[in-house]
């Protein structure tokens, strides 16, 4: 570990948790952060995006929360039974939870949630809920899923962004997204809205109502609007900001910014989404058809050099298709080093005639940027014809949703479970025009497919392991995408704001259990 | 009477002219690849073809262009100006929020650099062929030739970060609570630097007007008449040279005056300004139709606006051009 | 006194001259002098200026050397500012002239045209069109010809309007010239000055317009321009301020050098004009 | 010196003015001595770039910049006037001097009312009330004979005409009675009958108010209107000087007779045969009318230029057209080269209508109608070589470009230019030489009909005798047909055979030069001929 910034990271880890037993938790005081950029709205369920998710989290609940280690703890629901051919669960649900206007939190609110509200409005749990036969409450606090056959990541869909909670008492029978109450979001959690001056602040402030006792400890939340990066690096340098999300400062900064006094830093938080950066290669034509020629570009490549270049050393140069943080991933798999004399023999071997290849960066942002351009000068040092094609973010998506490209950033979460985040890469029935986050290389390889159909469906998990051990091989020879980097996303916050980061999703509930040292 | 009748004359072509951008700009926006459907899509971080269909039929882009066009041109006459794509809100409600912000800024700045310009230039053309002439002439120049962003991030370095004077961003201090005057002072102190970096520019282009018109106009002949009274050169410069060399200034000043909405698109970014430029913008990236078009129209508008106060103005400072169209 | 007496009469236009000429020598050398492409990561990153031999000007957030892409973007910049200007010209000068010439009807339907474009704020004119068309060197090149012939279009329409009339002008008229030969011959060549004059800031402010497309990230990512390093450098501009400040100081000598010269052509090419300085 | 004439108000002694660097001569004016006197007129006469302002500039302080006395004195009220400084200079002006300038049109502020402009003189020199200003400038408006003076006090100068505003600027120069009056060409931008009307005004208020007067122009009619004294300037230096009817009549220097011999004549034009040949070119009822574009809301002006215009001319007949500015005189000769579009009538040119065509019909047939313009410096393309602008006209009608310029060769030959100039440039030639390139132009396409718009109204008194002279030489010559347009009546009986008298786009008067002169029928003639400068005055004139 020769980067003085990943050292940081562990010392603050340490000191965290150490400090963090030591202290009894001082009640008051109001949090000032960032949200980056400005949510569109603030109705978890109806909107997944990351800034939704980030502030809403904290006012919208789900039905089970991760640790770091993506083990379900209790949330909403207080504990849960699995039936042993896999397929019914049963959650019991706390009993003294209320919305914030007042109501009383019930199964029937589960019940409306998942089958009515998500199933129309949320992709993501819509692809769960093709899985579930039927939803029923049993009683007034107890809700029975039923599956259509066992599904391995089942219990890992219930994070409060994925499968929020919602009223049904405001939103039952009325049109979901013109309802009057999506300007005033109403939740079970720890926060409740106040107040948002669009394009400045958006204000949380305590539920004093809340079922657990003594939290949350903070008064409130300002998550601030400010676009430009610098300028968010000046607000927390000069004290105005006291946390600072993953992505709301240029990589550049941070190490500068994580050098101050009383200024700590964290990369957990992120377990859940396991945010895996890969490079779309066009399996359907032109050069990057060809295998070796794929495999000559992650040969090419010289990701340790983005890693400690761009990301600062945080992140790991991933093995295969599936991420560390991934169940059941195979550490064995030879590593695609940095050796641009291999990638030189594999174009050879192909026959390479210099035709042009286009790469599509993803406009997210300066490092990004920088990291194409990194990508396209290696590439050209092997003897890659590359051209960069500038866009913005509707131009990206565009291209990529009519597999105009050849070379192409992207970033995905995992979900911790191969069936929810990894899987849908792969799939040839995955295949389809219009969205930039399915199959979008093309790849078809029946095997593939074979195996990953039957690992999700497949009891228990020793099964599943065996099943996705030879897809992983498979995958690794092929080279169906380029697997640039898991990504390691800094938290970065004043060391007297306590007990921040305390599950797998990191600030999107964070502030629950926060307090101020002040 | 007069004026009445200019107005509105100048109202019912402002209109025509209005409702022509409306329709260029509808179109012009469709060539942009990508729609707003696709990118709510992929902020979403997962999405389904179900998803982008109920999207699209939301917005009304599953229909053909020319009834999309028709349907936002018959609201635009009923001043609807439609719901922002993706954040779901009025559009005029958005525009309404950001436009004092916007306004604020580009007005500060526009009366900066018009005085300062102004007095610079003429300062500069009392002082032709002196050093003192030359160096504002100098000063203005590298203003003018430097980056606009570049000074708003090196003044931020400055004045923000090493001197901690002002503050580097936003329009007031979030959580201060301040009211009344204390908050007048608080944005005051916020509007310093973008107002200043904005007005550097401007203020160079005035004060080089300012100059070469006023040179021009002492060589006119009634400052001749003026000087054969034995009128003091200081009354000479200020009532006769300054006066008539005003006159290209208010159509310069007309037209920027026009650009304030869209012209402080770095501005607001830089300094996190929330004004109309950084909505803009954002529309842009996020494929927001309604909000862009509807800043496309307000801006437009606010054009013609001023248009037609620099017409008034002018009337009022030439008494020459009265009645004449 | 010839043209260039004249114009080295102005001691700013002289200085500008020269300033300009060593930025053409900047960018004809740069493939000379940096043979390697500028995009080359050769070092390691954010090594300050005149800390190393062959880094006079440092090197970037990924190790390429400073100096190397100052001189190729010279190229880059230069280009941009004189290809878009000259666009801005083909569209505004025919039009300018035809309005100016012909006058009635005609000249109402092209200045409503030209208001058109006038009326939606410049800057963000350009933005909208990059982004619609999609960053690349031609794409901004388009944009920035498409906001700045307007004025071309007015000030050749002024000219035109002034000098269709005068006796010369009628007079070709009488013997029986065309229109088109009068407007080519006739009046065209006299309204060349202030066109000249007009477009040595427009290569100017085309400069400018670039590097603020490029620093809201709308540049071609295929060239190096000061624009580019700017925007790439505004992130990082607190651990390493020469990586913006040489771009910028290129960019203003070039901006100011060009006006500098714009003035003094002025000067020399409308002696009865020139202002006294 | 008791006598009130000849008490000496200013007088110049040897002074020397030097030029800047880089102009065409080292001195503006050169040891010059004279003396301007209390109740007298002195004129001082000279042709432009003769030096004649230079005195008048230095006395006021107003040199241009670069410009400045390097020799002598000029002594006003026992002060040496070049050695006082910018503020003592400062209370002089308006309070001892007033001045009069040329271009009245130009003179006054257009954004200050013309009483605040009155009234900054008295400001200037800290006299009177805010109140009392206007009082008194109301009173010199009344003084200096302004039609509704109430009215005008709180017009823009815009709202005056040319006339009525040189009368502002008298107003203001008078308004704190100095002893010395400086007028420079004070009417040389005016009308006739207005010209006549401001000497006149001059001439009473000087009389009146007992100043001394210095008068400087470039019209010997003028001066022999109102001079008293005279003083002849030529290339910087007096070439004679004396009181003006000795000048007038026995004009000592050869320069000053050259001037006086070279005043068209105005008392007697010659007898001409009229031509009875049948009409070349026949106009009738010609009409043309200017609208000033209205809006939506807005009535358009109207402006009649032409109303119903009936003439003809003979071959080989010269024809003038006389009226004062908005007469429609230009509106004529242009209507019939076809630079304007007549409304309606008929302008026949050997039978053919040329009225109505349009386009590629009317270019077929421009050659026959040609013109020569007004102002020499405007009328050749910089751009152009000479031989270029003669032989476009052929080439433009199909003649080979080579023959076509050695044509022009010949015809820059013929009007005295030699052949060589065919290479050269128009910025290398004088105005008098390029008026003689717009002739050859004209006569590049052996046009049947020559206009002739005010061709020698913008050249020196000399000049415009030589360029007589040779239309006159080409006229018998080549037989042309002339159409000549002038405001100056003697230039007209010079020239022409029949003289036409235009006012308000009407015809007043038509008839031979001889009766028009002689024998004018309509008062409108009468009060043009009465308006003539000099007329009145013995001056030698050889008929």
């Amino acid at each position: 570990m020769r980067d003085p910034l990943a050292l940081a990271i562990s010392a603050a880890a340490l000191a965290f948790t150490t400090t963090a037993l030591a202290d009894d938790p001082k009640q008051g005081g109001t949090v000032n952060t960032i949200v980056q950029p400005e949510p569109p709205g603030l109705v978890l369920g109806m909107i997944q995006n990351a800034p939704t998710r980030v502030v809403a989290g904290n006012i919208y609940e789900g039905l089970l929360r991760y640790t770091t280690d993506l083990e379900p703890i209790p949330q909403l629901a207080e504990s849960w039974d699995v039936s042993d051919d896999g397929r019914t669960y049963t959650f019991h649900l706390r009993e003294n939870v209320a919305w914030h206007d007042g109501e009383p939190f019930t199964a029937d609110d589960v019940v409306f949630s998942a089958d009515v509200f998500h199933r129309e409005l949320n992709p993501s749990a819509r692809a769960v809920l093709q899985h579930v036969e039927s939803i029923e409450a049993t009683d007034e606090h107890t809700v029975v899923f039923t599956l259509t056959e066992p599904f391995g990541p089942f219990l890992l869909s219930f994070e409060a962004g994925t499968f929020t909670m919602v009223p049904e008492h405001l939103y039952a029978g009325t049109d979901f997204r013109n309802n009057e109450h999506n300007d005033h979001p109403i939740g079970t959690g720890p926060f409740k809205f106040a107040n948002w001056e669009r394009g400045t602040v958006i204000k949380l402030v305590k539920n004093d109502d809340y079922y657990e006792e003594g939290l949350p400890y903070l008064d409130g939340v300002n998550w601030h609007v400010i676009p430009d990066g610098g300028s968010r690096a000046v607000a927390f340098e000069n004290g105005t900001i006291d946390v600072l999300p993953s992505g709301t400062v240029e990589n550049f900064d941070i190490p500068r910014l994580s050098e101050m006094d009383n200024v700590c830093v964290t990369e957990e938080g992120h377990e859940y989404f396991s945010p895996y950066s890969m490079l779309w290669m066009n399996n359907r034509e032109g050069p990057t058809a060809d295998k070796r020629f794929r495999q000559a570009v992650m040969y090419a490549m010289d990701r340790e050099f983005a890693r400690n270049v761009l990301w600062n050393g945080l992140g790991k140069v991933p093995l295969s298709a599936f991420g560390s943080n991934a169940r059941f991933q195979d550490d064995t798999l030879e590593p695609y080093d940095y050796n641009p004399e291999r990638a030189r023999e594999l174009l050879e071997e192909m026959g390479y005639d210099g035709e042009e290849v286009t790469i599509l960066p993803l406009p997210y942002g300066e490092t990004w940027t920088r990291w194409a351009e990194a990508v396209q000068q290696n590439l050209r040092e092997v003897g890659i014809n590359v051209r960069t094609q500038a866009t913005d973010v509707g131009g990206w998506n565009q291209r990529l949703g009519d597999w105009d490209y050849d070379l192409a950033f992207t970033y995905l979460y995992q979900y911790g479970d191969p069936a929810l985040g990894i899987s849908r890469t792969y799939l040839s029935d995955n295949i389809a025009k219009g969205s930039p986050w399915n199959n979008v290389e093309g790849y078809e390889n029946a095997r593939v497919d074979e195996l990953f159909n039957e690992a999700a469906t497949a009891y228990p998990d020793s099964e599943r392991e065996a099943l996705y051990k030879e897809v992983q091989e498979i995958l690794h020879e092929d080279v169906p995408v380029g697997w640039l980097m898991e990504l390691g996303f800094p938290t970065l916050y004043r060391c007297d704001v306590k007990d921040l980061v305390n599950s797998s999703v990191g600030l999107n509930e964070g502030f629950r259990d926060a307090w101020l040292d002040r | 009477m007069l004026y009445a009748r200019l107005i509105i004359m100048r109202l019912f072509k402002a209109v025509i002219v209005l409702f022509l951008i409306v329709i260029l700009n509808f179109l012009l926006i469709q060539l942009a690849p990508g729609d707003p459907a696709a990118i709510l899509a992929g902020e979403a971080g997962a999405a389904d073809q179900e998803f982008l269909n109920q999207l699209r039929e939301r917005f009304g882009l599953d229909q053909p262009m020319y009834v999309q066009l028709w349907r936002y041109v018959s609201g635009i006459a009923m001043l609807d100006f439609g719901y922002s794509y993706r954040l779901g809100v009025p559009v005029f409600d958005l525009i309404m929020a950001r436009l004092p912000a916007t306004l604020l800024l580009t007005g500060t700045a526009f009366l900066i650099s018009l005085v300062l310009g102004i007095i610079a230039g003429s300062m500069a053309a009392a002082r032709v062929k002196k050093p003192s002439g030359s160096i504002i002439m100098a000063l203005a120049l590298v203003f003018y030739a430097t980056p606009l962003f570049w000074v708003a991030l090196m003044s931020v370095l400055v004045f923000s970060v090493y001197l901690d004077w002002l503050p580097a961003y936003g329009f007031y201090t979030v959580g201060a609570g301040y009211t009344g005057f204390a908050l007048i002072l608080d944005v005051a102190k916020h509007l310093i630097l973008p107002a200043t970096t904005l007005a550097l520019f401007f203020m160079a282009i005035y004060t080089r007007m300012t100059r070469t018109s006023m040179l021009d106009a002492a060589q006119q002949d009634y400052v001749k008449t003026a000087r054969a009274k034995g009128l003091k050169p200081s009354i000479i410069q200020r009532r006769h040279v300054l006066r008539n060399a005003l006159l290209p200034i208010i159509t310069l000043a007309g037209l920027q005056a026009g650009q304030m909405v869209g012209g402080a698109i770095l501005t607001e970014t830089v300094f996190a300004w929330p004004g109309i430029g950084r909505l803009m913008f954002e529309a842009l990236q996020q494929r927001d139709y309604n909000l862009l078009l509807g800043i496309f129209f307000f801006s437009a508008a606010l054009v013609i606006v001023f248009n037609i106060i620099t017409d008034l103005v002018y009337r009022l400072a030439d008494p020459r051009i009265k009645g004449a169209s | 006194m010839s043209f260039f007496a004249r114009f080295a009469q102005n001691r700013g236009a002289l200085v500008g001259l020269i300033i300009l000429l060593m930025i053409i020598a900047m960018a004809i050398l740069a493939p000379l002098l940096f043979p390697e492409s500028p995009w080359r990561m050769v070092q390691r990153p954010f090594l300050p200026p005149l800390s190393q031999e062959g880094f006079p000007l440092g090197t970037d957030t990924m190790g390429r050397n400073v100096a190397a892409g100052l001189m190729h973007g010279a190229w880059v910049s230069l280009l941009i500012g004189l290809v878009s200007t000259s666009v801005a010209l083909l569209i505004g000068v025919p039009l300018g002239a035809i309005a100016g010439y012909y006058g009635g009807l005609i000249d109402d339907i092209l200045m409503r045209f030209t208001e058109f474009f006038q009326t939606i704020p410049n800057f963000a004119l350009a933005i909208v069109l990059v982004a619609i068309m999609q960053p690349s060197v031609t794409s901004i090149v388009l944009a920035i010809a498409l906001v700045s012939w307007p004025p071309v279009a007015r000030l050749v329409r002024a000219e035109f309007m002034s000098l269709r009339n005068r006796e010369y002008v009628e007079a070709a008229r009488l013997v029986g010239q065309t229109n088109t030969t009068i407007i080519l011959r006739q009046i065209l060549p006299n309204t060349l000055s202030p066109i000249i004059v007009l477009a040595s800031l427009m290569v100017a402010t085309a400069i400018l317009l670039e590097s603020s497309l490029s620093f809201l990230g709308l540049g071609d990512p295929n060239v190096m321009s000061w624009g580019y390093m700017i925007g790439a450098a505004r992130t990082v501009i607190r651990q390493a301020w020469w990586l913006s400040f040489f771009p910028g100081v290129a960019i203003l000598l070039t901006v100011l050098a060009l006006n500098l010269v714009g003035e003094g052509l002025d000067d020399a090419l409308n002696p009865k004009l020139s202002r006294e300085r | 010196m008791s006598d009130i004439a000849t008490e000496t108000v200013l007088s110049i002694r040897q002074l020397s003015v030097a030029l800047p660097k880089g102009a065409d001569r080292a001195l503006a004016v050169e040891n010059i001595s004279y003396d301007v006197n209390r109740g007298e007129i002195m004129c001082v006469v000279g042709e432009s770039g003769s030096g004649k302002s230079m005195a008048a500039n230095t006395v006021m302080g107003l040199l241009p910049k670069g410009v400045r006395p390097i020799q002598g004195e000029v002594i006003f009220e026992g002060q040496n006037l070049i050695t006082l400084t910018e503020k003592q200079h400062m209370a002089l002006r308006g309070l001892k001097i007033g001045m009069i300038f040329q271009e009245p049109m130009t003179a006054l502020n257009p954004l200050m009312r013309v009483g605040a402009q009155i009234a900054e003189v008295f400001e200037a020199h800290g006299k009177l009330t805010p109140k009392q200003r206007q009082a008194r400038a109301l009173e010199l408006l009344i003084e200096v004979g302004i039609p509704q003076p109430e009215k005008a006090i709180s017009a823009y100068p815009f709202e005056l005409s040319g006339g009525q505003r040189q009368r502002v600027v008298i107003a203001m120069a008078l308004a704190l009675e100095p002893v010395l009056l400086i007028a420079d060409e004070p009417t040389t931008a005016l009308d006739v009958t207005t010209q006549a009307q401001i000497l006149e005004l001059i001439r009473d208020l000087q009389r009146r108010r007992g100043m001394a007067v210095m008068f400087i122009t470039h019209d010997f009619g003028v001066v022999a209107e109102i001079a008293n004294r005279v003083c002849v300037m030529r290339h910087g230096q007096i070439v004679e000087i004396g009181e003006a009817s000795e000048v007038l009549d026995h004009p000592q220097n050869e320069y000053t007779q050259a001037l006086i011999a070279a005043i068209p004549s105005n008392a007697m034009p010659p007898h001409r045969e009229t031509n009875t040949t049948a009409p070349l070119l026949d106009i009738k009822r010609l009409n043309k009318v200017f609208r000033s574009r209205g809006g939506w809301f807005k009535p358009s002006r109207e402006v009649r230029a032409l109303d119903d215009v009936s003439l003809t001319l003979a071959r080989g007949e010269t024809v003038g057209i006389v009226g004062e500015s908005g007469s429609g005189k230009s509106t004529l000769g242009r209507c019939v080269v076809r630079l304007e579009h007549p409304d309606d009538g008929e302008l026949l040119l050997d039978g053919v209508n040329l009225s109505q065509l349009k386009g590629d019909a009317l270019r077929r047939e421009r050659h026959r109608v040609q013109m020569i313009f007004q102002d020499p410096y405007a009328s050749l393309n910089p751009r152009t070589r000479v031989g270029m602008a003669i032989a476009q006209g052929p080439i433009a009608n199909g003649t080979p470009k080579a023959q076509a310029l050695k044509q022009a060769g010949e015809l820059l030959d013929m009007v005295g230019l030699g052949a060589s100039a065919v290479e050269r440039y128009p910025h290398e030639f004088s105005g008098g030489q390029r008026q003689r390139i717009g002739i050859a132009r004209a006569l590049a396409l052996n046009p049947e009909l020559i206009v002739a718009d005010e061709a020698v109204s913008a050249l020196d008194v000399s000049i415009q005798a030589q360029v007589l002279e040779l239309l006159e030489e080409l006229k018998q010559r080549l037989s042309l047909s002339l159409l000549f347009i002038t405001h100056d009546l003697r230039v007209a009986a010079q020239i022409c055979d029949r003289i036409v008298v235009m006012q308000h786009g009407r015809i007043v008067e038509q008839g031979s030069a001889e009766q028009i002169f002689l024998h004018p029928r309509e008062a409108y003639t009468r009060s043009l001929l009465e308006a003539i400068p000099g007329r009145g005055a013995s001056v030698a004139v050889t008929a």
